[in-house]
């Protein structure tokens, strides 16, 4: 733990309560920043997030925009180009695919275009993941596409006091990022420290010690995995949980560290396996600790379709506790139950 | 074009099995027998009625979110609907798709979208495809006010007048994206204003009068059949429950008495208030369609109930056609 | 509003120093000295000396891929640009932008594009941190006929329209976009057509004329700071070069005898022959300017062949700013 | 080599001739078959992929389109779910990022959404790749973030008679599939069978057999991995070099049986190295062929920005023959000359 990050004495929030919380405190500080996007000012976010902002700051700082994802960032970009700095919301992450010129081609690769003559702090959130049944276009996890484009910054907080410190950074950050609050975890409550705190992009967090196995995890699969952890340790498995918090920049060397102290490695996330962020963290740690490894790094993901409506399929697309504790249990070349 | 009391009657006929079937799903939306996202059509019934019943067989249809309606109106079979809206195996996307995806090929409805403006290229593609192949079939486009702001849709409307292509345009101006009022997101009055700017004629009907909807169809659809390319028509509509889900009063971003005001326009009662007065419909007709289209919802709803949820073996088919050789 | 003689001069001045520096770089490009692609202005002059004499220093610009002409007439310096263009070191962007990505923020000149219609948005951007910060200056964006069909465009258009932000839209329509000639691409006789859809007022301007072109940009600069929103400019134009490259003559797409016509309207000859004759710059001042411009660009050329290329230390620089905490 | 890949005698085409000369076949045997996209038909396409086809088919079925990248895949998949077979053009790679919606949102889930009642038989064709001083904007090599789209198929040619063959099963194909063309080597020879010949998608090749380590590249990087291949044989290394042709789905069986073979392995793109393709397949090895790797899979790829217009950083940004050569040394643990 960094200077920076919580204290000890906290109440508990919501991980979206947390996010609300964050802004309040970030524009009551600071003049330039504002929040633009869908729904965001009048009715306060579809989901809530930006509830009673407009209350405070009014119209001029909360602005809501007509359906117009690429110019939503495109506002973005200029006004951040212009010195202010800008909070822009995507409403679900399956949208960031609707404005990704702006966001790739344009946000990204500014700065470098011109030579270094520009600072782009702009932030950008958006509303990821799977599980309630919102179909192939309203539950993707789509960092693996961001994460590839130089000049962006991802973030996928898996706790609310997490949520908090990293949108914090981001906001203050001279450089695009992208938040990724996760649907599922909207009601979930954890300690915020109520001050205003920031957690340094690119630092992962230990979120649990353990020996046997490293699972590397962000996002909702935190929990996920901690629930799967809490099982195994019944068993005698003792599982480390590292967390990147920040996807990119990767905290590379956390994984690593990790990885030569447990040897084996078991990479969690929602997005679709095959090219996801986990083929990346599986390359990088073959590459830094291959003389360590016991077994392959393993990898547990969404499998290669898109996400179907049906909660009947979908809760078996989307990883959980009970197929994490296999993939480790596998890793660790044990028994499988069942299988 | 004057309709005759048997368009009359399916115009009606289609109203009255979207209200019903909507209302229906929304009941089961509020006991959480539908899982995800739930956009009702109710109160725009008169849209895609008008629309549906001025087009041929083969005429296509894309839709949006607000899908059902176009469905229905398309001649979709409510149980598949039913069943698919509640994530079983027998709806028409096998529970893959749900309420955002569904569609009937067959009918020749060619989906809902969860991606506003998606759809709408798609419906050009359509009507490319039937120019090329030289029949006179004609593809509509159905969207709402909120999405007339979306690249997706500015580029495919500007394609198909660029190429001249057999497309109707048919805006459900209902006045609110999600919870904000057009007038925030637009400084045009009507959303018709767009037309000119891509050269194709536009014309303004009342939403909630399914006749003027489908004499407006009669023309667009004909200028299109004569390959004289798209006409762009703004339904002035309103949706009465929420943006999502079922409420319908006591919301911040629009009045009680705005709803109010719309529902005393109700495209159903209006209807069957002024084909009853006129005599061309009577009464007992109207309230014997209603009895049939209660028991085919109801109908529906059981054999979606009675569905049973998809099973696991189906997770990853129908990701690729699969190649035979 | 009437230019004065400096203004006229000013609109001189500009306008050459586009030509003579944009001359040399395709002579450049010709030699093998300019790599990547050079979308050339030469014949568009007039729009970007127009608005940009009627511009403040601090109102901004945001560009296209054929960007060249408003960072000179914005007052760019040329040896950074010429150098840019050769992928020097001393370039604006250090060599790591080249012609597509020139940009001179000092000057307020956000960047050219590489990405048809993506500097619009940008632009809107910062019409709105104007509006934020509750100044009075206007942002101005630059683009061709043929982006005005592409989705990004669009969006911000409308947003600029809908929150009536200071942002001036000057469209440069040379009636191709590529090798495609506007009338296949899109249904309207004029781009001005569309201003209507996003509720702003559009005037067309004669493109080669540069007086006309700076009298409706003080309008639309004057709207726009007196908080009345944007406004729509097309200024009708021509490119003389190929769309890429310098060739001129004998191309598939457009006849000879329509680039001569135009030719022929020449910006810089018509209104040097206006003025002189009008006795309102002597033929002799004139001449001067020219002589000066002419050592001004040849010293350009002299300093970007002479900046060495980029230090490979460079390569992976300016990707993020470094935070200093 | 399978029953439908290229035969014995041949002309030489270029690699555009080929790509060209696919089209005349295919449309002259499927009436169904249409191009469209930005100057493909008038002008031939701005490299000339398309030359002479509108004079032999007309307007009709070579359609100049406005500038208008996501109603152009939106005409290709509305035409396609109508019983045509489209192929529409993205004159840069980098332009996909303009209509991914379209691309990922609709084309690569239709089918799947709609419960399996749809057939897609739509052809996307790109042009990708650096090292002309395109910069930014008109440089990248992408294929990492299509290939964790389900849904879709991805094909990076490495030779004109590939080319042919690749894109002949693409536009046959009944699935949504994206082809990409190398800028650099429009111009590159090779024999390439007069008649129409189909390779299958998903079948890899390997282009050159050798007993120490495996390349695995694809498109341009294949020929620079041959020239690295000819100088380290001097040198006595052995190289196999392995291009899985589709990059989606990946021919993985082949790939890790010459990894089980050589027992060393090093991936090749020009794409950006954090979360490319080299990292899917640099997991995927890693899992298939742990016990023997005698050294972790290395990954040579484009360092982490965005690509640079002077031809002065340009040509240190993408790889090279001598790049890779280093890379097979390092992964040997010989001596790299000059490091
Ligand atoms: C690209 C995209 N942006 C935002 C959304 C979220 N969204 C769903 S429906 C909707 C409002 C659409 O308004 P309108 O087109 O007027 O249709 P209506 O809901 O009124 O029928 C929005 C913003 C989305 N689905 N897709
Ligand atoms: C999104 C995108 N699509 C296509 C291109 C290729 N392209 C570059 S310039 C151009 C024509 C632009 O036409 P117009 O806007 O009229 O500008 P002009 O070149 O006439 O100045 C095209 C199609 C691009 N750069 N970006
Ligand atoms: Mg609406
Ligand atoms: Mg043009």
């Amino acid at each position: 733990m960094t200077a920076t990050e919580p204290e000890a004495e906290v109440r508990e929030l919501t991980y979206l309560g947390a996010f609300n919380e964050a802004l309040f405190q970030l524009m009551r500080e600071d003049e330039d920043i504002f929040i633009a996007g869908e729904d965001v000012g009048l009715t306060g976010g579809v989901f809530g997030s930006f509830a009673g902002l407009i209350d405070e700051f009014g119209e001029r700082r909360c602005v809501d925009t007509p359906i117009s994802e690429q110019a939503i960032v495109g506002l973005g970009i200029g006004a951040a180009v212009s010195g202010l700095r800008p909070i822009v919301d995507l409403m679900f992450m399956d949208f960031i695919l609707v404005a990704m010129d702006q966001i790739a081609n344009q946000a990204a690769k500014l700065k470098y275009m011109f030579g270094g003559n520009a600072t782009l702090p702009l932030t950008i959130t958006t509303n990821g993941g799977a599980g309630v049944s919102a179909a192939a276009q309203h539950s993707q996890s789509l960092e693996a596409m961001l994460c590839h484009v130089p000049g962006l910054k991802v973030v996928m907080p898996s706790s609310p006091a997490d949520l908090k410190g990293l949108l914090v950074a981001c906001v203050r950050e001279d450089n695009p990022t992208i938040l990724v609050k996760n649907k599922r975890m909207f009601g979930k409550r954890g300690p915020v420290p109520e001050a205003l705190y920031e957690i340094p992009l690119g630092v992962g967090n230990v979120v649990r010690e353990g020996t046997d196995v490293t699972v590397v995890a962000y996002g909702r699969m935190v929990p996920e995995s901690e629930k799967a952890a809490e099982r195994l340790a019944e068993e005698g498995v003792s599982c480390e949980i590292v967390d990147p918090r920040t996807v990119q920049p990767l905290d590379t060397d956390l994984l690593v560290a990790s990885a030569r102290k447990t040897n084996r490695v078991v990479v969690v996330h929602e997005a679709v396996r095959f090219g996801g962020l986990g083929a990346e963290i599986a390359a990088q740690i073959q590459e830094e600790a291959f003389d360590y490894l016991d077994a392959p790094v393993a990898r547990i993901a969404a499998p290669f379709s898109p996400i179907p409506f049906s909660p009947g399929l979908e809760r078996h697309y989307v990883p959980n506790a009970k197929r994490i504790s296999e993939g480790i249990l596998e890793t660790l070349g044990r028994p499988v139950p069942g299988a | 074009m004057e309709p005759t009391v048997d368009i009359l009657k399916d115009l009606h006929y289609r109203m009255l099995r979207i209200r019903l079937f909507e209302e229906a799903a929304g009941r089961l939306f509020e006991g959480n027998k539908m899982p995800g996202f739930l956009h009702l059509y109710v109160g725009q019934e008169a849209v895609a009625a008008g629309v549906c019943v001025a087009m041929r067989d083969d005429d296509q249809v894309s839709s949006t979110h607000r899908g059902h309606g176009h469905l229905v109106a398309k001649g979709g079979d409510l149980n598949k609907m039913m069943a698919e809206l509640m994530g079983k195996a027998d709806g028409y996307c096998n529970g893959k798709g749900g309420s955002m995806h569904i569609c009937d090929l067959d009918l020749n409805m060619l989906g809902a979208n969860g991606i506003v403006g998606g759809g709408t290229p798609i419906a050009v593609g359509a009507g490319f495809a039937n120019k090329y192949k030289g029949n006179d079939t004609v593809s509509v486009a159905f969207f709402g006010d909120g999405s007339t702001n979306i690249g997706a849709f500015h580029e495919a409307i500007n394609m198909a007048a660029a190429l001249r292509l057999p497309v109707l345009f048919v805006c459900e101006n209902n006045e609110y994206g999600e919870y904000t009022r057009r007038d925030k997101v637009m400084a045009i009055n009507d959303v018709v204003d767009r037309a000119a700017g891509y050269g194709i004629p536009g014309v303004i009907v009342d939403g909630m009068d399914a006749v003027a909807v489908y004499e407006a169809a009669v023309e667009g659809l004909a200028r299109a059949r004569r390959g004289e390319g798209p006409t762009f028509i703004e339904a002035k509509t309103y949706r009465y429950y929420n943006h999502h889900g079922v409420q319908t009063l006591g919301m911040k971003y629009r009045t009680d008495e705005e709803v109010d005001a719309w529902k005393a326009k109700d495209c159903i009662e209006g209807f069957e208030r002024r084909v009853t007065e006129a005599g061309l419909i009577s009464a007992d007709e109207l309230a014997a369609v209603r009895v049939e289209l209660e028991a085919e919802v109801e109908a529906a709803v059981e054999f979606g109930e009675n569905s049973p949820l998809p099973e696991v073996s189906t997770l990853l088919t129908d990701v690729y056609t699969e190649v035979s050789r």
